[in-house]
């Protein structure tokens, strides 16, 4: 199986909501993405996982599994989840250096900028930041071994 | 109808605008009010003609600023009743009003041991100066709780006093409920234990006639952004007699009198707390605000505001799974609520789309959100230039957000 | 000629205007300068469009008004090349930035028996705030001196340091005289001693490049006003390293992190430093006076203002009977006289009938004024939008007043 | 020799004014009055009898003689000293009662206006009020004799 990159799959998630013209429908489909998502066991929603962010509360965590960084996260409010699953599709599962340098482009294209604006605080710009830190992390440490 | 909503909304041309191609719904007053062309136009003409910095300028510009500026000044003194001309202080705001009181007053008045009374509906504007004093000083915080509607529990507050306590610092209406506070009742016990009172007076000086002398405030404290003013403007009114016992808080240009570098002597009132370039041609907007307000007239807009008020609580309450807080006896028309199961945050986003402007979460009162063990609200928070119709608005969109959600 | 000056002066509306019937020149730019029409169309575009309260609200104007605020921010940090955005912080003006640094970095650094080093060439607002922590932590001043041109003695400043100096507070260019400070090398001499610099940059950001990473100021300190933006904005630059070490100034909403009654956690900076609703319409217009600045062009700016320094000084020194003081080397334009046996109040009157703003007194500036024996001076201060004419204007206006007072 | 009322004397600068249309002559003849001021003796002019003022100094001293006020002042401004003649002028050698209840019109209708804006910080606004003061001071010490 060839693995997609993240470039391709974000211009999936583009093409996916291209057929949607109304912000309604857009957030419609979040709502959707936010119920597949797994979320996180309740015992982790705990302060050590929480997400700075004083509308929305989202909690994240990482592992590495062969080499690859694995997320789960969940957040209280619906939308915001929403995004989260799309985070989690585009990041988990990759090598700790494409996390590192990826561009996400997509929230722009999508029509969610709103959404990833830091006015919001709705946790989402912090918690992309902090992938992005386990995943230097990990990165760091594979190299110290 | 006395009241010309229509040409009212005219005077503000912001409402006007389209957001998210629909009308514009503003409903977040209490964070910030829109502002009348007329206030836009008077700073427009300072810049454009008259321009100059103030006091002591020996040239003609000079001079017709500093006249505007302390034109504005008795502007401020008439709209809030203050006794004289020199204890009305202009700041940057309420908070740097709070922090200068907290900072001057504590200086000379509270030490090791002291008592600070405040209530359990306050902004962190009026709590974190002053646990900063108490932390500083090695005093303490007490304060007043609430009931169930977010009133103040007057017993308790009486019992709150001491032979420590040394001065209360109460909100006149909150931001987070609307409750209209009894400050001069409570002034009054404040004042039988020998105690000054400073009230923060945000949320209430657009909402009705103020009158500090009535009050017998010994500080009284405002921001000129919420009352159709411009941004960077406040005022602290301070008794005379106290304003010139404490010491300055910050200090610079203008605002002293002989300076060597050995020692510093003060000017006079006002000036003794205006350090630095004041913001005047904010002042000067302000005071065209507040010729605004007068000429609308505080009864007429309270009292439009109260039928916002009671046509809004009862559409709310009308909604299934819609839980309004705190509807107190005594209240401005802000309305603070929670969708059953639904997240303010996505409830706020969905109505944002309907181009209305709400605020969500905890509106700068965490104690008090906690108090109620919720994380935050919805709130709307009207006043004179919004309309029974735009609530209607409301009301769909929050249909819309239970069918999104359901 | 690359400098366009017609074009300049039709971008500042208020040059067009006349004082007593005379075409208007304003000579009074160090008190504070006019701002282009750009500045001021910025400003209504807020309030007539997009106002709205910036930082943690979920609709659309508070987001638009959130980024062009964390735009300005962004601006300001590349006009004077900072590190990073969060080193840079709203203020109101710049005495109140010193005030912020005078209290925050002093509660935590500065106790009994320390010292301060300032210099002679100060003004108020960078004398009494630290006179005014001297006094409340039991500190002491200590005070560079001048030679007779106005600049500061280098050896002898070098000297003042010891085991006990906290910090040096700098004027970069002294708005009495129009000297320019060597700051870089007096921050070089101070690091060497383990000791920052605050630097008071209310007279040199507008005329020349600031690199504060070039400068390596631990605090770089100036008001908007002075530039050409809205009265009621200024910006402290601090080092990120200090100012997460320092307390905050001012405390309230949007500053805090968490709020208890017990206990409060602060925000991340810049908000840290940045309490309550900041001057945003300002702001934002103090970044648009900067782009205006920057489309000018600094070098521009600088070596034309240097054309009218030389022509201003050669023609005045031409007048018989008129003293200018304090020719040092390296100065803005500047010009700070007497005239023989006339009072500067008499002249400046007698000037302002011309249509002339001059400035005339101490420019807040007394124990300088006093080292040099006189209570005042006329003072001239030329910027980029001034010309050779305006001077000749000055210089037959200054003939009359001695045909009169003679 | 029937004393003229302060409002007569200054109905009388009025029309001494009147004639001037210029800013120029107005001020070339305060000038003139600056320099027929007897002024204050040098050893007065210490701190004690200093009026605040920053941009120009004057020193004011009162005198009762005859139940009247005399007053002497002076100022190290020649504009200032001016118009300290013309003050002194109506009020000097009155009756108490007349000086504090004076309403003195007669700056705005000359047009000097500009000389006494608190603003400018002359020192005359501050002057005129000591004037006044002074007055009040001896009425009241002359009651409780
Ligand atoms: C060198 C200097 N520092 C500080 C200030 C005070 O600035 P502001 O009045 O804007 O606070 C001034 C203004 O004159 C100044 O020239
Ligand atoms: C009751 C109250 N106090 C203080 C403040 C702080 O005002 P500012 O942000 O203008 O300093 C607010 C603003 O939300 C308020 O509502």
């Amino acid at each position: 199986m060839a693995e997609k990159t993240i470039t391709e799959v974000q211009d999936e998630i583009i093409e996916e909501f291209e057929i949607f013209d109304e912000w309604l429908d857009k957030y419609n489909y979040l709502i959707e993405l936010s119920q597949s998502l797994p979320g996180i066991d309740d015992k982790y929603k705990s302060p050590e996982y929480l997400i700075e962010g004083c509308q929305s509360r989202v909690w994240l965590r990482a592992e590495m599994e062969n080499s690859k960084v694995k997320y789960t996260a969940d957040s209280d409010a619906i939308i915001t989840k929403g995004i989260i699953a799309l985070l989690i599709r585009l990041l988990s599962g990759r090598k700790p250096e494409e996390i590192i340098n990826t561009d996400l482009y997509f929230i722009d294209r999508i029509g969610l900028k709103e959404n990833l604006s830091p006015a919001r605080s709705n946790g989402l710009v912090s918690m992309i930041k902090q992938m992005k830190l386990y995943a230097l992390a990990y990165q760091t440490k594979s190299k110290n071994e | 109808m006395a009241f010309d909503i229509e040409k009212i909304r005219n005077d503000f041309p912001i409402l006007q605008r389209r957001v998210h191609n629909k009308p514009f719904v503003y409903f977040d007053n209490a964070a910030t009010t829109q502002k009348p062309l007329r206030v836009i136009e008077r700073m427009d003409k300072i810049y454009l003609e008259t321009n100059s910095n103030i006091h002591r300028g020996i040239h003609y510009l000079s001079d017709v600023s500093t006249r505007q500026f302390e034109e504005a000044r008795e502007t401020v003194r008439k709209f809030i009743n203050a006794g004289n001309d020199h204890e009305v202080i202009f700041t940057s705001g309420t908070t740097a009003g709070i922090n200068m009181v907290a900072f001057s007053y504590g200086e000379k008045y509270v030490s090791e041991g002291d008592e600070i009374i405040i209530s359990s509906l306050e902004h962190h504007s009026n709590i974190v100066p002053w646990q900063m004093l108490c932390e500083r000083k090695g005093a303490s915080l007490k304060v007043i709780p609430i009931n169930d509607y977010g009133e103040l529990l007057i017993d308790e507050y009486e019992k709150l006093f001491s032979s420590k306590t040394r001065i209360v610092a109460l909100t006149h209406v909150a931001n987070s409920t609307g409750t209209k506070n009894p400050v001069k009742k409570m002034i009054g016990t404040a004042h039988r234990n020998g105690v000054p009172v400073l009230v923060d007076g945000a949320q209430a000086v657009q909402h009705g006639k103020v009158d500090v002398q009535e009050l017998d405030a010994d500080f009284y404290v405002f921001s000129g952004h919420k009352m159709y003013g411009p941004t960077g403007t406040g005022v602290v009114y301070g008794k005379e007699s106290i304003l010139e016992e404490i010491p300055p808080w910050q200090t610079g240009g203008e605002m002293v009198d002989q300076v060597t570098f050995g020692k510093t002597t003060f000017n006079r009132l006002p000036f003794k707390f205006e350090a630095g370039t004041p913001n005047y041609t904010g002042v000067i907007g302000l005071a065209a605000a507040i010729q605004y307000i007068e000429e609308t007239g505080l009864n007429d807009i309270a009292s439009y505001e109260k039928e916002l008020l009671d046509y809004g609580n009862k559409r709310l309450s009308e909604i299934d799974g819609l839980n309004l807080f705190w509807e107190a006896e005594n209240k401005i028309s802000i309305f603070s609520f929670i969708l059953e199961g639904i997240h303010p945050y996505d409830a706020g986003m969905i109505i944002d789309k309907y181009g209305i402007a709400v605020r969500t979460g905890n509106h700068c009162a965490q104690p008090f959100m906690e108090r109620f063990g919720i994380g935050g609200t919805i709130r709307a928070s009207l006043v004179f230039y919004n309309t029974c119709e735009e609530i209607d608005r409301l009301c769909e969109a929050i249909e819309k957000v239970k069918e999104m959600f359901s």
